[in-house]
């Protein structure tokens, strides 16, 4: 009986204070057709000694590798002290602060977090987060359509140089809100938003226009002009950024003429959260203030306490499910809290100077790597222009096929684009983090060259 | 014990060093218009300072791992240290979510193993693990029965029936999947009033959402007659996991004749809560459903040493609703959620529920002893209970919530207050199967202590809690002059 | 400049206020002969991302194996919650508890060690532990001498018997204090005390036994006709013992026929301490309340504060060098601190029944072992009589390179004797916890077996 | 805020389930007489009991990472969090101490690593990293020059010249090394008496036990002409490590003229404190002492691929005072040791010393200034300094002791006190390298308001502490009834 204290006597008397004969009595208002049951496909506890075992072999299994591949998620350091602290018992075994005078810590650790957030993008109020940067983006379109109440059109631009996933999850939990989803094409050359494709919405009534920095290609899109034609056309601008790149990219506050984006999300995973196999990470969403009553997920604010004393509560409240019920902002009640400690942590380590090296290193070893491997005969950029820290490559063979040849010589070379885009067959999204030395992309450049000479030999 | 924000202690140019490369490498491609052009405002502190002040802020929490935390609904239980530690091993952490599955086959093992898990301890065909909470897991599940009435072309089928004590994420989940929301009312016994129920379905009916055992902290007796009503007008009977400690391995939701469920593993898989979150909402679904699950969910191909994991795409599951996060969900979460399951088992999940059980009667029965109001004196509890203060509140002035701010001082967190909305001056007890009985003699203690304070002096309840890290806030007044981050150049606290 | 927190604002105002124009006037004391300093053969500093992955790379190289090694460090199941609560920076970082009101912590939970070790072994009083199983044993010897008044020889009688390496420390320890230690041989067929080797010293003036129990070998002593025949030759008998056995063994406290063994000493490894390599591990140190301020070390006492409460305190501190000075009991001032709190969560989740079972199954896991390798040609048992977790094998061949074939195959097999004792060339100490299954036990024999029959092959 | 006895919190029967195997095998070879007769007295408390009574006792400490900790001679500077993980790896924490060399290189690595770094900075020839604490450290360093100069026939030399400010261990690890203590007066700069220490040298002479800066918190002006007469009588020098902080990279004990040093690791290289250890005593040595070093000691031979790394023992030194641990000595703190070293690097390492003494300077400046007494107001401090309260005891009837406990409620721990014993009223306050300007400021705010307390009503400093777990503790009634165990018989406590 793990993790159960009782012992056969306190279950004898406790069952006498109940006036109860069995534990099963206790369940005697339920019919008896429903309490026959065998769970025989579930196998028997085990001891913790057998489950480490067990989980220091799976996890065996899985370790190794060089990983370029970035697609939203990315290998980066995380200094020991993140973890270690937040996995403290304070932090991981509390709940939701619906105590504010027990939760002190949480709560000015979220306060901390919307600080940290709003001075990286620029933006006014940041929330609490969310679950994670594609659910973020479906949150921010439905955001933007209660915001702007100038529109009727519920007429959403999502540029195709934003993250397939993202696209997808944005459209399916929209998928029963009327919202119209226009796709707006990329521009062959540059890989950005064509602004032609988008004049082709000039002057309509547009929601909302999506823009993405860097966007999925790791290209930098135009910012200033797109979001200044997004506010030229009555619609809202939703940033989609990498927070890791905002130490050296323009503030979404501060996009094109006017003030800046009216709503930014992203993915946060960069700051602080392993890659994990997927998650958790978590969805940052940052608003303009006037927006802060359509934001969505839960929001901390300092308050003051009975003897005056500043401090940090849940505000804003009335917006959400538990008060509003079914017309809530969102059906959202949980953040990432765990994740948002870890966040704040990585922050306050790395600090300003701390985040731009990261990010440059990160933007020299992506160059460095493209400039190996584009050495490689046969090997292109597909776009050209400025990037982050990924871009595309064109590869002469199939890209499924390099790749798997690459993992058999323990290099993760990126992620193949052909499923994901008409006419990008052949070409890899790659990335280089600051995790990676001279030495590891040597190592893929040796590698490539060796699967692209094996490939192109003879049979 | 107050802490100042992490900004009030940095100074410009105060660094971490350690945490950075060592170098800032010179990036001069990135056009002038696009680059950076002010203040990145994060903190400038030592990596000491950053411990401190964390550590620090860590210290005032009340945590399950340092009070008894009997928040209703919410299952604060015991979290195993081990969950976290083998979720941990750097061979999980490090893996890239694109990276082949070829490269993952351990991790996927253990999830596809979960789900096998999840699928006979709630009797239903098979398990999703993508929603990345309960509230998410909802939004699948209801956006599925769309999805069915919609497959059948019963595009007309948009109401669904909420129970008015459900959780506030279930109407709120419908309104969000383009539903009407039907509200039906309780009868005097905390059930489904089941003759509002007949009245109510129609062949608009999408289905109904429902937590059995109810946040009335009783078994809806009625299940099997509420899914034939529904089931018999064309509807579908969602289950909301909220409180499926309380029949964990002992009643399973398919057997009750639901078509889909979600699970809160941070709840009855004992994930953390980590201050709100990550949770998880996996899913679980009847036949007729499968086809409709969201993706990625993992399959298998081959057995013994031929067995490979692999993920389940658009390709196999065409009439999928899709996507709803960017990878796999709360990956790391379901891998403590998994963790904890092979440690408890099959007797051990079957004990989560009669011990859950136990606890929460006990608890009831001591309070009832002791002269406090239970909402339901003549059904068994469930995994949690109700008592209502209203008598104290008439007899002495004093709220639930002033009951709940005292017992902070006495060491306890409160249990969940005012809901469900339906019992006035409501305290909503889960105790879990965790706790020793001598704690919940302490806290009986406690309440018996409090209402005597109540009696003699109603203030001490109204001033407390008096022995925390702060006093009661003007909520208020927070919510009207907003001030939702630090501001270094207007602010007076430095 | 890691964990240097200072700008260089501060750095110029801070010597502003001392009055000094540079941080290098601030050394102008010193000879300048001595302030010129290289550091060539230092690596210059370098990042925690650097440094993460270099020790990752060095422990994968260190990973593997099946350990059937014992000798005095056992591999156990450690809970995990043990070294995440002990490394809790308030344990972690903090210093011996000076100021006791500020120091609960630690010192509760040394109080409660000292409890545990007590109820463990049946003594009355315990330190707060010294630094490892063989120190605990040259203290314990001079804490004989000290106790034993009646006694002028200073001759401790040490068995051969006892672990080589606690004997050797013993004496080095000891080198400078005229102790006279004599060797008492064992009994070839059952690697006990040789009774009449030991009678040779009956009715001469004898200061201290020291008793074994398991002994080197894994073997169980006459524990009670030991400590008798110390007590009735006027000397103290002084207890080795392995903490885990004592689940199943008689408590030295209770040996013999009259109060038991004087002081017990002993390695606390395998209670929550990890392999490591070899450290730090903690030195237990019980006694008999009479000799209590004969006794090195730190102690833990209750005591009550201003208010009445409760609480606990450093007691017994005049014994200590940094009161007595030359004339303290030891020169020993720090304890194991971390490994004692990580010791006491660990028996806290063990219990008395939790470890029995552990310890019940390390011996019947070691029988069920020496069953199948004795089952091979060749192999059979050194010394009969009874055992706990662990026994010789001898083998039909050198045993170093035996364990050497071993190791190649991955079976870490145990530890070869013959360099440790003559007459024990090709044996082998063995030893299997109860982290070995079933599959363990059959992969060493498997591979025994063919280390065996490749090395009976005619070449 | 206190926490009852783990004793007192358990049942017969309760248990952490799955901390132990499954089953009981029967055991039935175990003779009866040799046989457990009695109890196991260990606790029967739940996973979760043990979980939160143990994070709630570690909240009752302070420790560096949540408090300023200037304690004097202790070095409690900044614990880097990376040096505990990577310590940690499954790699190293595995491997048995016999297991074979081949499969240990990774760690090896790292340990003769350390040595070498270890080397460099001390200026030494050679180190030894076994010695398990620091007053190990001393009696291996000491017990080699007892066997250098019984080497050369001079068994006579048994005298170990001590300064009457050492470190209590000094002169209590010269009597455990069969040597006789002769003290040093210290004169009025608070350097050793060179008069009396030339008088005092004879051919008796074996050694001289100093630390450079010494307790007094000044740097020997004189080490050169103490290390000429100490050698000139044919004795030799060793270094206590204790104060190594105060001169790391910047000074080497080697280029002073000591023959034998030893290192407090957990002091200059950061290992945990750990609330009272472990500790580690790693030791250095000149060439003529290199055949004394205690074993096992890490060796290498070969280079590039082919180097491999052993352990040296008799047959490599067979003059060793030889093994003083059972195995290697407390090889994890080595390993955080280590990792300490290469964050630091050769830069780093003299920034140590530098930024240590900064620190110190200015607090002495600043509490001089404020109208404290420095005990040598015109020396450099080095890395830590002494304030004398003698003025306020004689003023305000306060003590050290009063003044230090009322730093505990200010959220300070206090200084070293009443050490060393030839200053009355004395706090040996060192800040390390690694708190802020602000910290030390604040810290001198503190201290100037406990003396306006003083002035205005003593009563509060002796009353002090009032806000923490616990008041002032009776440790005369403690010493004299001692209650070193708890009896769950006679305790009222319960």
């Amino acid at each position: 009986m793990p993790f159960i204290p009782h012992t056969e006597a306190d279950v004898r008397d406790m069952l006498a204070v109940i006036g109860a004969e069995t534990i099963d009595d206790l369940f005697d208002e339920i019919d008896p057709r429903l309490r026959n049951v065998s769970l025989d496909a579930i196998p028997e506890g085990a001891s913790e000694q057998e489950i480490t075992r067990l989980m220091r072999e799976r996890a065996g299994r899985d370790e190794g590798g060089l990983c370029f591949i970035g697609a939203g998620a990315y290998e980066h350091h995380i200094p020991a002290a993140v973890w270690e602290i937040t996995t403290r018992g304070e932090f991981y075994s509390a709940y939701t602060p619906y105590q504010p005078e027990a939760s002190q810590g949480t709560l000015q650790v979220v306060y901390e977090y919307q600080t940290m957030m709003c001075g990286l993008t620029g933006m006014d109020v940041s929330n609490a987060s969310l679950y994670d940067g594609a659910s973020a983006l479906a949150e921010a379109v439905l955001m933007a359509v209660r915001a702007n109440r100038k529109s009727k059109s519920r007429r959403v631009l999502l540029p195709k140089s934003v993250h397939p996933f993202y696209r997808q999850v944005a459209r399916n939990i929209c998928a029963n809100q009327a919202i119209d989803f226009e796709v707006v094409d990329f521009d062959a050359e540059h890989g950005t938003v064509d602004r032609a494709a988008l004049d082709r919405w000039a002057g309509e009534d547009v929601t909302a226009l999506v823009i993405p920095q860097p966007n999925f290609f790791g290209a930098l899109e135009d910012v200033d002009a797109l979001t200044d034609w997004a506010h030229d056309n009555g619609a809202l601008a939703i940033g989609v950024v990498n927070p890791m790149s905002l130490a050296l990219l323009k503030a979404p506050g501060r996009w094109g003429g006017g003030d800046g984006a009216d709503i930014v999300v992203g993915e946060g995973q960069p700051l602080g959260a392993p890659l994990a196999g997927g998650g958790p990470y978590f969805g940052l969403l940052c608003c303009r203030k006037k927006h802060v009553r359509q934001m969505p997920g839960r929001v901390v604010g300092r308050a003051l306490d009975a003897d005056g004393c500043d401090g940090y509560v849940l505000t804003l409240q009335p917006r959400e499910q538990h008060i509003r019920r079914s017309k809530a902002t969102s059906n959202i009640c949980t953040n990432q809290g765990l994740l948002v400690t870890a966040a704040t942590i990585h922050m306050s380590l790395l600090g300003p100077e701390g985040l731009r090296r990261t990010a440059a290193t990160c933007a020299a070893n992506t160059r460095a790597l493209v400039e190996r491997l584009t050495a490689i005969d046969g090997v292109s950029r597909v776009f050209d222009g400025p990037y982050f820290h990924e871009t595309v490559l064109r590869l002469p063979m199939a890209a499924d096929a390099a790749l798997e040849a690459l993992a058999e010589r323990g290099v993760f070379g990126g992620l193949a684009l052909a499923d994901h885009y008409d006419g990008l067959n052949d070409t890899v999204l790659v990335c280089a983090t600051e995790t990676k030395t001279a030495g590891d992309l040597d190592a893929y450049a040796e590698a490539l060259a060796a699967v692209l000479e094996t490939h192109a030999a003879p049979a | 014990m107050t802490e100042q924000l992490i900004f009030e202690r940095g100074q410009p140019g105060r660094r971490a060093h350690a945490q950075a490369p060592r170098q800032a490498p010179a990036v001069d491609d990135i056009p002038d218009a696009l680059a950076r052009d002010s203040d990145i405002g994060l903190p400038e502190v030592s990596e000491m300072d950053v411990v401190r002040h964390y550590t620090r802020l860590s210290q005032l929490n009340f945590s399950i791992d340092t009070h008894f935390y009997p928040l209703g609904s919410c299952t604060m239980k015991h979290n195993p240290r081990a969950c976290n530690t083998l979720a941990s091993l750097p061979g999980f952490l490090d893996r890239h979510p694109l990276a082949p599955a070829s490269h993952g086959q351990g991790q996927m093992c253990c999830l596809y193993e979960l789900q096998e898990i999840l699928t006979e301890v709630t009797g239903m065909d098979k398990c999703s693990l993508t929603p990345m909470a309960g509230a998410q897991g909802e939004f699948t599940g209801v956006a599925m029965i769309k999805a069915y009435h919609d497959h059948r072309g019963d595009h007309h089928r948009d109401e669904i029936l909420v129970p008015d004590a459900a959780h506030g994420t279930n109407p709120a989940t419908a309104t969000m999947c383009g539903c009407r929301v039907i509200e039906l009312p309780t009868d005097a016994d905390g059930d489904v009033d089941i003759a509002a129920l007949r009245e109510k379905v129609s062949e608009r009916t999408a289905g109904i959402m429902l937590t059995n055992p109810s946040t009335l902290g009783v078994f809806e007796q009625d299940i099997l007659e509420i899914a034939d009503i529904v089931h018999g007008a064309g509807g579908l009977l969602y289950y909301d996991g909220a409180n499926l400690n309380a029949i964990l391995g002992k009643i399973r939701p398919g057997d009750m004749g639901f078509d889909v469920i979600h699970m809160n593993l941070h709840k009855t898989f004992s994930t953390p809560h980590g201050g709100g979150g990550p949770g998880s909402g996996a899913l679980g679904v009847g036949s007729h459903l499968r086809k409709f699950m969201p993706i990625p969910t993992i399959g298998r191909r081959g057995d013994g040493a031929e067995t490979r994991y692999y993920w389940m795409t658009e390709a196999d599951l065409p009439h999928t609703i899709g996507r709803l996060s960017a990878f796999m969900g709360n990956t790391g979460v379901l891998m403590r959620a998994y963790i904890y399951a092979r440690l408890l088992g099959r007797d051990g999940m079957t004990r989560v529920a009669e011990y859950a059980t136990l606890n929460s009667n006990y608890l009831m029965a001591r309070l009832k002893d002791a002269g406090f109001e239970v909402a339901f004196p003549d059904r068994r509890a469930s995994h949690e209970f109700i008592v209502t203060l209203k008598r104290e509140k008439s007899q002495f002035g004093v709220t639930a919530a002033d009951f709940a701010k005292r017992l902070l001082d006495y060491g306890f967190h409160a249990p969940t207050i005012y809901f469900p909305l339906l019992v006035p001056e409501c305290f909503l007890i889960e105790p879990t199967e965790t706790e020793s009985r001598e704690t919940l003699d302490a806290f009986v203690e406690a309440m018996v202590a409090i209402r005597e304070e109540a009696r003699a002096d109603p203030e001490t309840l109204r001033q407390a809690p008096t022995s925390l890290p702060a006093r009661r806030f003007d909520e208020v007044a927070a919510a009207k002059r907003l001030d939702l981050a630090y501001d270094a150049g207007s602010s007076a606290a430095a």
